[in-house]
């Protein structure tokens, strides 16, 4: 999609692994499009499903939930269970028409702050590719378009 | 601005914001003044009554400047957008409290690792640091002043596992005057240290160094002993864990027995020792595993005891002195209150039978590292005699392997740390007391510990020959002249270049350290992790390597990975240093990131209850509700995610928290709407 | 059971005596083997130095037409070693390098041609007798058992290596051959050089080089005081009979030892007619070996000879459950 | 001009000499991975006569002296028997690679001994002439061109291959041929794109 259009996406991360990452991707100076904002959980267990309903019907194109690796969880097992809800999540807002590609589950290390970037990086790619969420009553959406009538008025320098 | 949700609204908050310029490392990228002046502006309405920039928020100035504030402009909340909470929550926090405001209402919000250093368009980026912004001051609404959660410490300590690491750190505990609980698998305490003849680089006697303080744990005043025992159920919590042992029947009733030995001497069952003599020596089926034994008591094989067996014998009975044989023991079930755990379980060799190519199993004069140990020690099966496996012939030329199942993706892919400076010892021993000619086949000599390579000069100078290669196969199937009746090293001498074939009398592997068999089964009982190969993971390898990820368990030696004696030694004392210091402090107090459950609200439908990792949730069959141990919880809020009836709720991270962070980070609480983030 | 069959050129000819004993016993082993129509080489150990993408076509064809006879999923059986690794690499590979596969499809689609990657499952016979037929049977099959023979079980390098579909249980050092023999009645070896070199093409790139590989497993199987060598391949079986003259020549040595396929061994035991097992046409005569079994009269006298005395002293590691 | 080019016929390193030789080789060849153990070197069966262990080869080609790693006679001492490629400890496709710098060795047309080339370049016309290999006219035609004075001292091996009836004097065909050498055409006109 090249019509300029830059999503806005929510990000969760697990306090132990994924936002450590953050912070490497961070401190090694690695470049990824600003388009998501993280939320810090201790765990991706804490992952409520209406979080993420939330964040979209609040006019987020997309929401990443990451994790510690299958396996790694600091919490012994609970990125199962997140793994578990955000499969049926996927299934829950394709029913209510909305492409189940704009939920995406990523599992980080703490020591994998390249590979986060480079996720983030195809997830904005793939939500561009999708194009705006077209959520029911976006509030997001109602203000853009009040947005774009000031914009005519003041022209930027 | 919503509050849907059932989100309780805290009145009216006045709340600072705090942008910190951190040199340029923030200001370079941001437009901090911008950010600065846009949050006072356009979330006034939110409760922001202040908005200041600073060239270092860290820095003392930066914290008076947050204090002077709290202090005349009576904040309730502060915001600092800054760097990652992991770096600097704990000084603002302190920060505020000093000023007299909780701690917990502090947000950090990190516009440093997630902004400045990760996006080169400076609008966007400031763009992005008012949404972080944004989102930070509309949680911090929902905080709620909290207090640490204070835990009482139980002065006792369990450590598992009586190898010099376990020892190191009873003795340590102890000796600051705590009660230490020692579990020991085998009938005695010393582990792999006790079978060593010499340690390097020094060469003092391993048994000289290390039977004193196995005496010392055997009579320390506040060190009880639990040999022939293992951990059968670990619950409780970081201060307060109930620990079921069993200890295995000894058939021998220690109050009575003197350690005489006469039973060990009457025995007529000799059987093969494949553990303490790894096969290559005998012991009686009553036996103490070595003459050094702490505690002193045998113990009945009832596998291979002729009484158990067939009924009959009792010899030993007949002999004792003191009564102290008993056939009717059975296992005895004890149970521990302990405060702190130390793991110290150790290490198992690696399996040689698993390179076939190398003959250990089928070729009799292939020996594994813990066999020549044996071999070498005076106490063993040929009192220090370096032989073949006749039992008699001396070697006239030895090759020794090094690598044996480290440092290859077939087995493991881990350098196993103590193999060169062990190969090199062997080398020397080896050298020394029989004269042959010794061959270390090597990949990379690597010595890095103090006075480790002058020991490899030194076995330089005793002109063992080195030939860097990673041998192929060892074998008997003769091929030229002079290989008759010999074990054929078959390697290529890297830096000759060439194939090489060369016949020795005895080939010893040194073989790697691998975790223990039941290293997984220990890891889940103890709520703690592994890494892929096995090993324990510290709670940070640099910076907290004797801690793990669950409080009040800690690790030392070889579980969390290969070690040398002095290492584990070190890893020893650190964990019982880590120990004392939470027993000193009587009580502990942890994050107040918790769970808790509003009883009016659950339903008793249980769903809470098995998804919690740690059995901190209980069913309250009177009340026909669940509740939460708060101070076994860990805060992971997987069952606050989970509960239907919303009746869970997460302290520090609640639903009205991370909802109102979503709205602020979309920008949907400001007066006008915001204008998105347009990169160029 | 019909089973696919893909006997290769050096079955036809240089080893004839392996695919006549192979089906003179193939009723025993409740095997009807079924040949590949029109199969065509598999381009041994040479093709592929050449090219690699026509080699691999090459051998593309025999799995399409495997796959076109059966259509659709089946085992194919191969008796040589070559033959057989050729074939299941090639399967392998265009599984696991998807552009290679697409590759070799567009190739044999020239010749009107196509195969699915793992849809034929490439066997080798020993594997197949091993794990498929089994123990049990072999032994019911058993009239004349091989008393006394003390057999140098030889497995040669490309049935177990690289092993891309992990069917042995060990690439150095399997064991299942030596259950056969000894199921048969021999006395099994555990051969050292089981799994080592024959010499290859060596024979024609550097006969001095093959000599030398050829005398080391000769010798071998002398200083392990083998009656005979068995093998599973006829390059094997051709390298150490046919050039063991040659080598001995060469080296001046006088090394005797008769080097027979799996399925001859087998036949007798069976008590085939040695005839029809193609025994003789080795040129190391396995007479004065055989002569010990008694194969004319199947009287099972002939002691066998006592093995080498174990050393006394300090005890040997168990091996019950050591190697993984 | 003449001492430029002088000097470049000194140059000999191809830096890209590993991925070159990984990409000619089928899955993931893993050559970037040698640790210089020698295990391959060690195991290697004709390894004593080859004028460089495959881990000298490997270390070559890491330097990128591309000529002298074609020159080698390694890889067609190499005999697959895979020994280096199941011992390594870097699980290092060997024996594939090993393929590989025949057929570059083949292409470059560097290696002075043209023994085995020929051998392999023989049973190919043979393949592609009937479908299946001849080994009569290989043995005769290879010795013959290769060890003229070794054909009569071989001669007994030949006649016994034939009196028991172990060779044939004629090829055998299959029918499919022309499909065959289609199918072989078309991979070399695909090769050759590559």
């Amino acid at each position: 999609m090249e019509n300029g259009f830059e999503p806005v996406m929510i990000g969760f991360t697990c306090n132990w692994c994924s936002y450590r990452a953050a912070d490497l991707a961070g401190t090694s100076r690695v470049k990824y499009p600003p388009n998501v904002r993280l939320i810090r959980l201790m765990c991706s267990g804490r992952l409520d499903p209406t979080f993420v309903l939330k964040a979209l019907s609040a006019g987020a194109d997309g929401v990443m939930i990451t994790g510690c690796h299958p396996g790694e969880c600091h919490y012994l097992e609970q990125n199962y269970k997140a793994m578990r809800r955000v499969m049926l999540l996927k299934r829950t807002i394709a029913q209510m028409g909305i492409e189940p590609e704009r939920v995406k589950l990523v599992w980080a290390s703490a020591a994998e702050g390249i590979h986060l970037a480079h996720e983030i990086t195809n997830f904005v790619d793939e939500i561009k590719a999708l194009g705006p969420l077209d959520w029911p009553t976006a509030p997001r959406r109602r203000a853009l378009e009040e947005i774009e009538q000031l914009e005519v008025e003041e022209v930027p320098a | 601005m919503s509050t849907e949700n059932g989100r309780k609204e805290n009145g009216r908050e006045r709340i600072g914001v705090y942008v910190c310029h951190c040199g340029t490392n923030i200001a370079g990228v941001v437009d901090v003044k911008e950010v600065a002046r846009w949050s006072k502006e356009q979330l006034g309405h939110r409760g922001v009554v202040i908005a200041r920039d600073d060239k270092f928020m860290c820095s003392s100035l930066g914290q008076e400047l947050i204090e002077h504030d709290i202090k005349k402009e009576g904040l309730t909340r502060v915001v600092v957008a800054a760097c990652s909470p992991h770096l600097h929550e704990k000084t603002f926090r302190t920060a505020c409290s000093r000023a007299g405001l909780n701690p917990y209402l502090c947000e950090l919000t990190s516009i440093r690792e997630q902004v400045s250093w990760v996006t080169s368009d400076k609008k966007v980026a400031t763009e992005k640091s008012k949404a972080m912004i944004s989102g930070a001051v509309e949680r911090v609404r929902y905080h709620e002043p909290l207090d640490p959660l204070k835990v009482p410490i139980n002065e006792s300590t369990l450590i598992v596992g009586g190898g010099i690491a376990g020892i190191q750190s009873a003795l340590e505990i102890a000796n600051a005057g705590h009660p230490v609980y020692i579990v020991e698998r085998e009938p005695s305490i010393g582990g792999h240290m006790a079978q060593f003849d010499k340690t390097f680089p020094t060469l003092d006697c391993a048994a000289c160094i290390l039977t004193p303080r196995m005496s010392e744990v055997g009579t320390h005043p506040n060190i009880h002993m639990l040999t022939w025992s293992e951990v059968e159920q670990v619950d409780g919590y970081v201060g307060n864990f109930t620990v079921t042992i069993r200890q295995k029947a000894r058939y021998i009733n220690t109050d009575d027995c003197t350690g005489c030995g006469i039973c060990v001497e009457k025995c007529p069952k000799k059987v093969i020792d494949s553990e303490f003599e790894v096969g290559i020596g005998y012991r009686k089926a009553v036996y103490t595993p070595f003459a050094q034994a702490v505690p002193k008591y045998p113990v009945i094989d009832d596998e291979n005891c002729i009484y158990f067996e067939k009924g009959t014998c009792k010899a030993c009975e007949k002999f004792c002195p003191t009564n102290a044989i008993d056939f009717e023991q059975e296992d005895e079930l004890i149970t521990l209150e302990v405060g702190n755990i130390v793991l110290a379980t150790g290490f198992d060799l690696f399996d040689a039978r698993r390179i076939p190519q190398y003959g250990y199993g089928r070729l009799a004069n292939v020996f594994t590292s813990l066999e020549f140990e044996r071999m070498a020690n005076a106490a063993g099966p040929t009192e220090g005699a370096i032989v073949m496996r006749d039992g008699h012939t001396v070697p006239e030329s030895v090759g020794i392997v090094h690598c044996v199942g480290s440092r290859d993706r077939n087995y493991n892919n881990y350098c196993s740390s103590i193999c060169c400076m062990q190969s090199l010892k062997f080398a020397h021993l080896v050298s020394e007391r029989t004269g042959a000619q010794v061959y270390n086949f090597y990949i990379d000599i690597r010595t890095p510990g103090k006075d480790f390579d002058e020991f490899y000069q030194r076995v330089l100078e005793e002109e063992t020959l080195f030939v860097r290669g990673k041998v192929a196969e060892v074998t008997d199937a003769t091929r030229l002249p002079g290989e008759e009746g010999k074990l054929i090293v078959q390697v290529e001498d890297t830096l000759a270049g060439k194939q090489r074939r060369i016949p020795v009398d005895m080939v010893i592997l040194s073989a790697g350290l691998e975790p223990r068999r039941d290293a997984d089964d220990v890891a889940r009982q103890f709520g703690i992790s592994c890494s892929s190969a096995g090993w324990f993971t510290e709670k940070h390898p640099k910076l907290d390597p004797v801690a793990t990820m669950t409080e009040g368990v800690f690790i030392a030696g070889c579980v969390s990975g290969p070690k040398d004696i002095p290492a584990s030694v070190a890893q020893g004392s650190a964990a019982a240093a880590r120990v004392v210091s939470y027993i000193e402090q009587g009580e502990l107090s942890l994050e107040p990131v918790r769970a808790s459950i509003e009883e009016a609200m659950c339903s008793g439908c249980r769903i809470c209850n098995d998804l919690c990792p740690y059995n901190a949730i209980d069913f309250d069959e009177q009340l026909m509700v669940s509740e939460i141990n708060s101070a076994l919880c860990q805060g992971c809020g997987t069952c606050v995610a989970a509960c239907p009836a919303g009746a869970i709720s997460g302290t520090g991270f609640s639903d009205a928290q991370v909802l109102a962070q979503i709205e602020g980070l979309l920008m949907l609480n400001l007066e006008e709407p915001a204008v998105m983030a347009e990169p160029v | 059971m019909k089973t696919l069959f893909y006997p290769g050129c050096s079955m036809q000819r240089s080893a004839r005596p392996y695919l006549d004993s192979l089906y003179a016993i193939q009723e025993d082993l409740d095997l009807e083997l079924e040949e590949v129509e029109d199969w065509n080489c598999c381009g041994a150990t040479e093709y592929m130095s050449i090219s690699r993408l026509p080699a691999f076509s090459l051998i593309g064809r025999n799995l399409a037409l495997a796959q076109q006879q059966v259509n659709g999923d089946a085992s194919l059986l191969a008796a040589c070693s070559a033959c057989y690794l050729n074939l299941a690499k090639t399967d392998h590979y265009m599984l696991e390098d998807t552009v290679l596969g697409q590759d070799i499809n567009t190739a044999l689609e020239a010749g009107g041609l196509h195969y699915d990657p793992g849809s034929i499952e490439v066997r080798h016979l020993l594997d197949v007798i091993m794990n498929d037929i089994g123990m049990d049977r072999i032994a019911e099959l058993v009239t004349h058992p091989l008393s006394g023979l003390r057999v140098a079980a030889y497995y040669g390098c490309m049935i177990v290596r690289p092993d891309l579909d992990q069917r042995w249980d060990d690439p150095e050092y399997p064991s299942g051959l030596e259950s056969l023999m000894s199921t048969l009645g021999a006395e099994a070896i555990d051969f050292p050089l089981k799994t080592h070199c024959c010499g290859g093409h060596m024979t024609q790139i550097s006969p001095p080089t093959a000599f030398e590989l050829i005398r080391r497993l000769v010798h071998g199987a002398a200083q392990y005081e083998a009656d005979v060598l068995v093998t599973v391949c006829p390059m094997c079986q051709l390298n150490l009979d046919a050039y063991q003259v040659e080598m001995n020549k060469h080296f001046r040595t006088d090394y005797e030892i008769p080097i027979l396929f799996v399925t001859q061994l087998m036949g007798l035991a069976f008590g085939k007619d040695p005839e029809e097992l193609g025994l003789g046409r080795e040129f190391i005569d396995s007479g004065p070996a055989l002569e010990k079994i008694g194969v004319e009269t199947s009287d099972e006298s002939g002691e066998p000879r006592k093995k080498r005395k174990k050393e006394e002293g300090l005890p040997m590691p168990p091996m019950v459950g050591g190697v993984r | 001009m003449a001492e430029r080019s002088d000097l470049i016929e000194l140059v000999t390193e191809d830096v890209n000499l590993v991925e070159m030789v990984e990409s000619k080789t089928p899955g993931d060849a893993r050559l970037a991975m040698c640790i210089q153990c020698g295990t391959c070197g060690g195991s290697c069966p004709s390894g004593p006569d080859m004028d460089h262990t495959p881990r000298q080869i490997f270390a070559m080609l890491r330097a990128g002296f591309r000529n002298d790693v074609l020159k080698s006679n390694a890889p067609w001492y190499c005999v697959s028997c895979y020994l280096c490629t199941v011992r390594c400890p870097q699980e290092i496709r060997i024996t594939d690679l090993m393929y590989t710098l025949k057929r570059m060795s083949v292409e470059a047309g560097l290696y002075e001994d043209s023994t085995a080339p020929d051998l392999s370049g023989t049973f190919m016309d043979y393949v592609e002439r009937y479908g299946r290999s001849f080994e009569f006219g290989l043995a005769t035609r290879h010795n013959i061109r290769h060890r003229p004075l070794s054909v009569p001292g071989m001669a007994p091996l030949g006649l016994g291959m034939l009196t028991k009836g172990r060779m044939d004097l004629t090829p055998h065909h299959i029918e499919g041929v022309d499909q065959l050498r289609a199918i072989l055409q078309r991979a070399k006109q695909l090769e050759a794109v590559q």
